[in-house]
């Protein structure tokens, strides 16, 4: 097990440098110099120099990337030139907000996809397994920022039910975070269970068809046995294995949903930093979210590894 | 002298071939059909945009500014007095030229890779897949945002933005197809026959692979023209005064309580063209899924 | 009056919280803040907060007078080069520090010489900083300079707790100490910045707060819909377009001022090659393209007519403002002929413009309206980083860009159009015209300098490098729970005096 | 009993595959030795059979024949020449003497390609024809195998497995080959098509002169089709002889009991116990010694760290077995159905006959068949 | 063999456990019934094998009787089948089940994925037995272990907590075997049970099934399309060709008399173990697809002995001899053709 994971681990370093060098060279790409941004609407030359000078931004670019990515080993992740406040400290501060709305929509997503494609795959065929498809895939098919903008003005505007925007922790006010939070998860939560109840289906109808159900119907056993015991218990493996991987693409999908609600996580920082050209923030946060992504994909190998009886005996 | 016994009794009963045999399955596919239809629907008007009897979509009239539907504006008027539905008609080029664009390249340019990477293997295979990795791990819509901010605000740049941002997927599939086709004993029977490599690349590998990368392609112009309207609701799509649905709801979020018809029809617009699109792409899978007869 | 539903039942489940211990503000702002260092700081938005955080040496009223805040009183020498200042003795700084003359000495110092200050050039003037007085210091400026009081009514004025300033260096913004109503308190990126009421506030008895938390939501819909629900209790930068609705809400007030700043179209007259094309090149040309605009048609179109047409760099309401050249009503048949005149029926701009929806709405409108004047206009939409370090480098032919104001004439107009501005992208370059504005900015006469930049205009209303279009009506909604609000034309929420009713 | 020239047509030296499992994420790199230094001679016109049970490497050794698979070690020679190591080009070329039927009709025709062009391909790549004269051949290909030339523009998904069969067999045939190996080339098909598919490789054996390599399980199809029979067990050959003589008087406990196992037809016929115990061990980590000692009766001591190599023993057979002196022949008997009735064995004559006849005649969808010269092997 | 065999045969002699009568399946929008009206009866301890290529209806006529067959898409079109005197087309879903894997039990082709593979074997064996009988786990258990040692599984009791994929394909047919026979069913329905093994492996299991069919008096229905297995096991044997039963009658019959000319022509397609002969004889053509079903006699296309009658009127399965029917109207063919030739 250990040495699987240190295996799994040794591949993944070579794609967290070259995630790095991918980032770090493609907002160097980006047009417009920090440093008039930076400088204030005044542009004093002086300034201009200065933090030219300071941020390393007038030397080579392999230069700055070594600069950058030493420090980064030595777990200085820079200043965000806007604010000035540490990066590892805004990472810090907005991974939990993120996390929080993934968490939220995984469990959204989760309990309307799975029940929902174990009873479209069980009903194949029929006017439930018709619904529940289309449904899904307008799930699929809504923009999310639409979505959000749309709940927003119902919800929120015009029936002043829920918070437009904002956040609070969870362990401040949790009836105040579940409120800023119902909606964003939700719209998040719509697309994933849409993705969630396909694969469900399709996993379940291949178990459905499996020669072991048939097998356990043969020994009589109820059809709530058979399909939940039996066929789900297999289902499952891919189901938490997709779940880990959706959670990793959470972790840095939740972009523009983030910014319509205004929540202050990785999604809207990074956009924002980008917008901004803030590179410590850019080039920070997404090496996280990437390392996060690899990290959800490590778990869901490990998931997989866990739950596969298979792989659990070839030990 | 064995003779051809087992021809088929009724041998002059033609069978459809593949090709018509998909398309059958397609057609016999309601909701696969539902969704062609409606990509159809939007394909032509948006071709036929310039011959519709509409009005001009960039014309402004200041004296019919955000005016709700009615008869003169089906679908109402615009923060510069410009016809919606006019709008709608014509950003509907901008969005399936985005969708169908960006995803031709990302498959222009991933498919060779994952042929190349899945085919050969080795140090090859492993560059390509850790690239691909790297890409992967990095937000499709950051990556997006970065190199549409890179190459500047157009619908052109948004184009290649999202497709090379949405090439790895095709990296990956392409490379996961061919080591499932590389196997098959008519490719090891391409080799028993002495085939050169390209050939079988070409010939043997391509068909093969070619049928889960049109699915993933027609499902990827549906996230295409989700990602076109992101861009451009952030301001990097297509620039004014041309119309596109993302720009035309990048502007409507601000008259949202005055106007929310601006917002309305962009959404449900892409809503559709979406759906058609995830709809027809999962008739495809059905369809070109050789197991489900 | 719309509440949460959550929050609603919880109400009704507990009994009646006294009302009155809410004297929590919270306050929405479209943008969130940069650095919270005055010195460092280059955002209109922080300046929100630091009206709250950080006193300054004087203040303004509403009508632009300079009025003692941290300075009690102030006098110039005859030969405007000393400014000497009386410093309020009641003041102590958020962390215990009392407020001294050698407090505003260093402080004049930090902007000056922190390698990271953005205040350099606002202070730059001043040669030295004498303590005369524990309370009283005399300002040696290198020449005379009018602008310098106004600067001290804005960041350059503000005070920093000396002892914090030293300590904390070039990371003062994380924990920024000043000697405000309110002291600094937590701040979360992007989500919200806390401050909390500062007991030993020499006008406490002004301040009607305990607590006020600033939370950035740059989408206007979102802002106001938290305003409706009472999760803001009010906002700055109201769309223009919701203000019938704002006033039409009795639960909401309306606030409005016009701002100090002004919003155009810069052209390229001198900045490199790309100056070298006909809008560049004749002023009469840009003068058509400005006729071809009706200015008060475009306030009504993208602003509802709540902002202030302008055509020069102080809005009409302004005591600067030169009424020999109002804002001209649009002329097309004019400006055709003056297209004519220059040798073109018609001809090809190329504007960059901001890629946000409202300034692209505006450019679409000029678009249109230039388009009967025979201006072919190509948009070119930009990030505004990108827009910037365009401008900057004379890769543009012209640019929609504005300026958010100062209090000091000079400062919106001097930099942009001197030969040697810092600002001026335009590259206008006319020794008259420096000539003018120097005269202006070191004259402490309001009469003289006056004459002086009405001189300018004259010029430059001909030369045109910037084409004038509007100033932003800077726009609060409000609870009507709140009462004492001011609008400021620097677009400043001074909670002096506010209180919830 | 047959005999052939006696010369040697392709010949296996101390060849061996070894698989590499592993290394990837979930196991330990392991090694799969599924051919371990077989010596093999295939004599020319022969029909060489290679039998054993799944895991055997039967399939693996007749790919590392034609270098299909690349052997790990040792020596193919075709016509004298080792092609093991011949550079890939030249194998290339080399593929048109060596040609290979497959086991799966299903999978191993390219779905995306008609059947014609399937056919047309390896003349392609290893003739000089125009245009014309490939699809002459084509046509002339699928009409010697019993399917119409009309059927050139199907796609294989429109046949049959017998159908998809013969298609596989007119491919291997395209390029005028001299050796065919055919990998189970029937175990996919139902027993009455099996026995067409069975004829016509016989018919076409005979008229092209092949010399025909028969991977199966199936030991009734190898008993009436091969001339040789070489018996596999794990990864080792462990007994090699005229088939007639294996069949009739096996010396390996392995191959006695593989044939006692046997299905026959015939109620009674197979001893009902299985005399072979236990199953048949991991090819990951194959016994010691002997790889068949931890299920033969005979095995002593020996047997367990020693492993035996193939002796010759009675005329050409050779087998692997430290004990085969002490391996009773008569242990096993001559399996054959008990005699018919007489009104039984008329019915049997009575179809054969009508079924000749009607098939001579021709069924009206029939394809007009080239009639070529077919001899009769035991005529 | 065959005196263990009369032995058994008198034990439980005319004692009828199923009976089949005019059992037809029809599929979906499909143009003919896959199973056309096929009748049948198994007795108490008896073996019936029912034989045929792919696509013949065997398995599908098999998993009818357990009531496993998918409806939709397929249907039973008429008949009725009889298990110890109950009507099992009648009966309620839930009552089928109750007697499903308790009173009738099956066992399939695949044994490498006829076990859940997320669970161990010894729950597996052990569920069932829980689910038909009031046993605490601890005993189902030790039923399990008790199974497994029946079946000759080797150190039984550490099995009994290992995954299916960690046994030989040989081992999972015993366990699925002991499975099948946890609660001593009357009737045991092998679905080609041997034919993915391995011939010495095929052996050891149609040697267990014999033998723990003496031990525990159930009736087995072998479905196979390999007649050596027929030959070896069957008491009855039933030939199916295109969804019908052509030939029917007790082993001995079947291979020394055959009648129908499926039969005929089946056997002789085997290659033969004796005297090599120079070519086998085979069977034109190909079993007809549904939408293909000859209207007449389903064998007429590719029967070499195919009259006008044949091709007009299928035929009726009528006695050749006591308990030995043909559903062929040349049956038998020496007398008919005799006068033909």
């Amino acid at each position: 097990m250990l040495s699987f994971i240190a295996r799994r681990l040794a591949i993944a370093i070579p794609t967290i440098v070259l995630v790095s060098v991918f980032v770090f060279f493609l907002q160097k790409l980006l047009p417009g110099d920090p440093a008039l941004v930076l400088a204030g609407e005044e542009r004093d030359p002086e300034t201009l120099a200065f933090i030219r000078e300071k941020y390393h931004l007038n030397e080579p670019i392999l230069t700055q990337y070594f600069y950058w990515i030493s420090a980064m080993l030595q777990g200085d992740f820079g200043i965000s030139l806007r604010t000035n406040q540490p990066v590892l400290e805004l990472i810090a501060d907005k991974l939990p907000v993120t996390i929080q709305l993934a968490v939220m929509a995984m469990f959204i997503a989760m309990i309307i996809g799975i029940p929902a494609g174990i009873v479209s795959a069980v009903r194949k065929g029929t006017a439930v397994d018709y619904a529940a498809n289309i449904i899904a895939l307008s799930g699929l098919s809504i923009p999310n920022f639409w979505l959000g903008i749309m709940l927003i003005m119902l919800v929120s505007v015009n029936l002043g039910w829920l918070p437009a925007s904002g956040y609070e922790s969870p362990f401040v006010d949790p009836v105040r975070s579940l409120e800023t939070m119902i909606m964003p998860a939700f719209v998040l939560g719509t697309a994933l269970a849409a993705t969630l109840m396909r694969h469900t289906r399709s996993a379940m109808l291949g178990i459905l068809r499996a020669d072991y159900v048939r097998t356990a119907r043969a020994k009589g056993l109820r059809e709530r046995v058979v399909v939940l015991k039996h066929a789900f218990r297999n289902a499952l493996l891919p189901i938490v294995t997709l779940s880990a991987l959706l959670f990793g693409e959470l972790l840095a999908g939740a972009v523009l949903t983030e910014q319509i609600f205004t929540i202050p996580g990785f999604g809207k920082l990074i956009v924002d930093a980008v917008f901004t050209r803030d590179y410590a923030v850019v080039q920070g946060v997404v090496m996280c979210t990437a390392v996060g992504f690899i990290l959800m994909n490590l778990i869901a190998d490990v998931l997989y590894f866990l739950l596969n009886p298979r792989m659990r005996t070839a030990l | 002298m064995s003779v051809a016994g087992d021809i088929p009794a009724a041998g002059s009963k033609e069978q459809p071939r593949s090709g018509n045999r998909a398309w059958n399955k397609l057609k016999a596919n309601k909701s696969a059909f539902v969704g062609f239809l409606l990509v159809v629907f939007f394909i032509s008007i948006a071709a036929l945009a310039p011959l519709l009897p509409i009005a001009d979509p960039t014309a402004t009239s200041w004296g019919a500014i955000r005016n709700a539907p009615s008869a003169a504006h089906w679908l109402g008027t615009d923060e510069l007095g410009r016809d919606i539905l006019s709008r709608m008609i014509w950003g509907a080029q901008a969005s399936l030229l985005a969708g169908v664009v960006s995803v031709l390249i990302a498959v222009s340019v991933g498919v060779p890779f994952g042929l190349i990477s899945g085919y050969f293997g080795g140090w090859i295979d492993q560059i390509i897949s850790r690239a691909t990795d790297a890409l992967l791990a990095t937000p499709f819509l950051i990556l997006a945002i970065a190199l549409a901010a890179f190459l500047g605000p157009s619908l052109t740049n948004a184009m290649i933005a999202i497709g090379l941002s949405a090439m790895p997927i095709f990296i990956r599939l392409t490379r996961g197809e061919v080591l499932a086709v590389k196997t098959e004993d008519y490719v090891e029977g391409a080799h028993a026959i002495g085939l050169p490599t390209p050939i079988i690349l070409v010939r043997y590998i391509l068909p093969n692979v070619f049928a889960p990368i049109l699915v993933q392609a027609t499902l990827t112009i549906a996230t295409a023209i989700i990602a076109e309207a992101s861009l451009s609701f952030l301001g990097l799509g297509q620039q004014p005064p041309a119309p596109s649905w993302g720009s035309m709801l990048n502007v409507a979020k601000n008259f949202m309580t005055q106007a929310p018809w601006m917002a309305m029809w962009p959404g449900i617009a892409i809503f559709l063209v979406v759906l058609g699109f995830n709809l027809l792409g999962d008739g495809l899978r059905d369809a070109l899924d050789p197991r489900e007869t | 009056m719309r509440k949460s539903l959550l929050a609603a039942l919880l109400l009704s489940a507990s009994t009646v919280i006294a009302p009155a211990m809410a004297a929590d503000l919270r306050i929405g702002l479209q943008e969130d803040p940069d650095v919270l260092d005055p010195d460092q700081s280059r955002t209109f938005v922080g300046r929100i907060v630091y009206a709250s955080l950080c006193d300054k040496l004087v203040d303004i009223t509403p009508d632009l007078e300079i009025v003692p805040q941290l300075a009690t009183g102030w006098s110039w020498s005859d030969d405007g080069l000393t400014l000497t200042m009386d410093l309020r003795e009641d003041v102590t700084f958020h962390d215990g520090t009392p407020f001294d003359a050698e407090a505003v000495k260093a402080n004049i110092d930090r902007s000056q010489n922190l390698p990271e200050s953005r205040r350099k050039s606002e202070v730059k003037t001043i040669q030295s900083v004498e303590v005369t007085g524990p309370h009283q210091v005399q300002f040696k400026l290198k020449g005379p300079d009018a602008t310098l009081l106004a600067q001290f009514a804005d960041r350059s004025g503000m005070m920093l707790s000396p002892t914090a300033a030293a300590a904390a260096g070039v990371d003062f913004g994380a924990n920024p100490i000043c000697s405000g109503p309110f002291k600094f308190a937590e701040r979360i990126a992007q989500d919200r910045i806390v401050l909390e009421k500062f007991g030993d506030y020499w006008n406490a008895d002004a301040i009607n707060f305990d607590k006020v938390t600033f939370l950035p939501i740059p989408d206007t819909t979102v802002r106001l819909a938290n305003l409706r629900s009472g999760d803001l209790d009010m906002l700055e930068r109201l769309a223009a377009t919701d203000a019938t609705s704002v006033k039409g809400d009795d639960s909401l007030q309306y606030e409005e001022a016009v701002s100090l700043g002004y919003q155009g179209i810069t052209v390229n007259v001198g900045n490199g090659d790309r100056a070298n094309n006909p809008v560049g090149q004749d002023a009469r040309i840009r003068e058509a393209f400005s006729l071809a605009l009706d200015r008060d048609a475009i306030n009504q179109v993208v602003f509802e007519g709540a902002f202030a047409p302008g055509n020069q760099p102080f809005p009409p309401t302004s005591p600067w403002y030169d009424k020999d050249h109002p804002v001209p009503s649009r002329d097309v048949e004019k400006a055709k002929a003056l297209l004519k005149e220059a040798g073109h029926d018609s001809l090809d701009v190329e504007v960059q413009v901001a890629n946000n929806p409202v300034q692209t709405q505006l450019m679409q409108v000029v678009q249109a309206m230039a388009a009967e004047a025979g201006f072919n206009v190509k948009l070119k939409s930009m990030e505004f980083a990108s827009l910037l370090s365009d401008q900057s480098a004379g890769d543009y032919q012209a640019s929609q860009i504005g300026w958010s104001g100062r209090v000091d004439p000079d400062g919106n107009i001097h930099q942009f159009v001197t030969c040697e501005g810092g600002i001026n992208d335009s590259k206008y370059c006319n020794p008259e015209i420096d000539a003018l504005l120097d005269a202006a900015r070191t004259s402490t006469d309001l009469e003289i300098r006056k004459e002086k930049y009405d001189a300018a205009r004259d010029i430059l209303n001909a030369d045109m490098p910037l084409i004038y279009l509007y100033h932003v009506t800077w726009i609060w909604a409000l609870s009507d729970k709140l009462e004492g609000f001011t609008p400021y034309p620097d677009g400043m929420i001074r909670l002096e005096n506010v209180k919830f009713k | 009993m047959k005999h052939f020239a006696q010369d040697t047509i392709l010949e296996a030296r101390g060849l061996g595959r070894t698989f590499t499992r592993g290394g990837g994420l979930f196991q330990q790199r392991t090694f799969v030795r599924a051919v371990d230094g077989v010596d093999l001679a295939v004599r020319r016109g022969e029909t060489l059979a290679i039998v054993g049970e799944s895991g055997c490497g039967k399939s693996t050794l007749a790919r590392t024949l034609v270098r299909l698979l690349e052997p790990t070690k040792g020596q193919v020679l075709y016509e004298g020449n080792d092609i093991a190591h011949l550079p890939a080009r030249d194998m290339r070329r080399l593929r048109k003497d060596l040609q290979f039927v497959f086991q799966d009709p299903f999978s191993s025709l390219n779905p995306r390609m008609t059947v014609g062009a399937i056919v047309e391909e390896p003349l392609t790549v290893h003739t000089q024809d125009n245009k014309t004269t490939r699809r002459q051949k084509v046509a002339g290909l699928l009409q010697r195998v019993g399917l119409r030339s009309s059927m050139a523009d199907r796609y294989p998904h429109e046949f049959s497995g017998g159908q998809r069969q013969r298609i596989g067999i007119a491919r291997a045939l395209a390029s005028d080959p001299s050796v065919i190996v055919a990998d189970e080339p029937v175990s996919a098909l139902d027993v009455s098509v099996q026995a067409q598919v069975i004829n016509l490789l016989e018919d076409l054996k005979s008229e092209f002169n092949l010399t025909l390599i028969l991977i199966a399980h199936d030991l009734a199809v190898i008993r009436h089709m091969s001339d040789r029979v070489a018996v596999m067990y794990l990864g080792e050959v462990v007994e090699i002889g005229d088939t007639e003589t294996v069949y009739g008087a096996p010396r390996h406990p392995y191959t006695q009991a593989l044939m006692r196992a046997i299905p026959v037809p015939a109620p009674g016929m197979r001893s009902m116990h299985a005399d072979l115990p236990g199953d048949i061990p991991s090819p990951l980590n194959p016994p010691s010694g002997c790889r068949f000692h931890t299920r033969c009766r005979q095995a002593d001591e020996r047997c367990g760290i020693d492993g035996p190599t193939l002796e010759t023993t009675d005329g050409t057979r050779q087998v692997a077995c430290h004990h085969w002196r002490k391996v009773t022949e008569d242990q096993t008997r001559q399996k054959q159905e008990p005699p018919r009735s007489v009104a039984t064995a008329k019915r049997f004559s009575l179809y054969r006959e009508w079924s000749r006849k009607k098939m001579s005649n021709g069924p009206s969808s029939s394809p007009v068949v080239t009639t070529t010269q077919r001899k009769d092997k035991n005529a | 063999m065959v005196e263990s065999l009369e032995m058994q045969s008198d034990v439980t002699a005319g004692s009828r456990l199923l009976t089949v009568e005019n059992l037809a399946i029809r599929f979906k929008n499909a143009t003919a019934n896959t199973v056309d009206g096929i009748s049948f009866g198994v007795d108490r301890g008896e073996t019936l094998c029912i034989v045929g290529e792919s696509g013949c209806g065997k398995s599908i006529s098999a998993l009818a009787l357990m009531g496993l067959l998918p409806m939709p898409p397929a249907e039973i079109a008429s008949g009725r089948i009889s298990f110890d005197q109950k009507d099992l087309l009648s009966l309620p879903a839930k009552t089928r089940a109750d007697l499903r894997g308790d009173r009738m039990a099956m066992i399939f082709q695949e044994p490498m994925t006829s076990l859940n593979p997320s669970f161990r074997i010894g729950d597996q064996i052990a569920e069932g037995v829980l689910r038909h009988r009031a046993v605490s786990p601890a005993d189902a258990r030790r039923r399990a272990l008790e199974m497994l040692e029946r079946v000759k599984i080797p150190a039984a009791s550490e099995r009994l907590d290992d995954y299916s994929h960690q046994l030989s394909g040989g081992m999972r047919q015993r366990v699925m075997i002991a499975m099948a026979l946890a609660n001593d069913p009357d009737l045991l329905i092998a679905d080609e049970p041997t034919t993915a093994l391995d011939v010495t492996i095929q052996a050891q299991i149609l040697d267990l099934m014999r033998t723990l069919q003496q031990e525990t008096g159930t009736a087995l229905i072998m479905i196979t399309h390999d007649l050596g297995v027929v030959a070896e096991i069957a008491d009855q044997v039933a030939v199916m060709y295109a969804g019908k039963i052509v030939e029917q009658g007790p082993v001995q019959a079947i291979f020394d008399d055959p009648q129908h000319p499926y039969t005929i022509g089946l056997m002789s397609s085997l290659p033969s173990l004796g005297e090599r002969q120079s070519r086998l004889t085979t069977i034109a053509g190909m079993v007809p697809t549904i939408d293909r079903m000859p209207s007449g006699c389903r064998f007429a296309p590719r029967c070499p002995f195919t009259t006008v009658t044949c091709e007009a009127q299928a035929p009726a399965l009528s006695a050749v001899s006591d308990r030995h029917l043909a559903a062929c109207h040349l049956a038998p063919l020496e007398n008919h053709l005799a006068e033909a030739l």
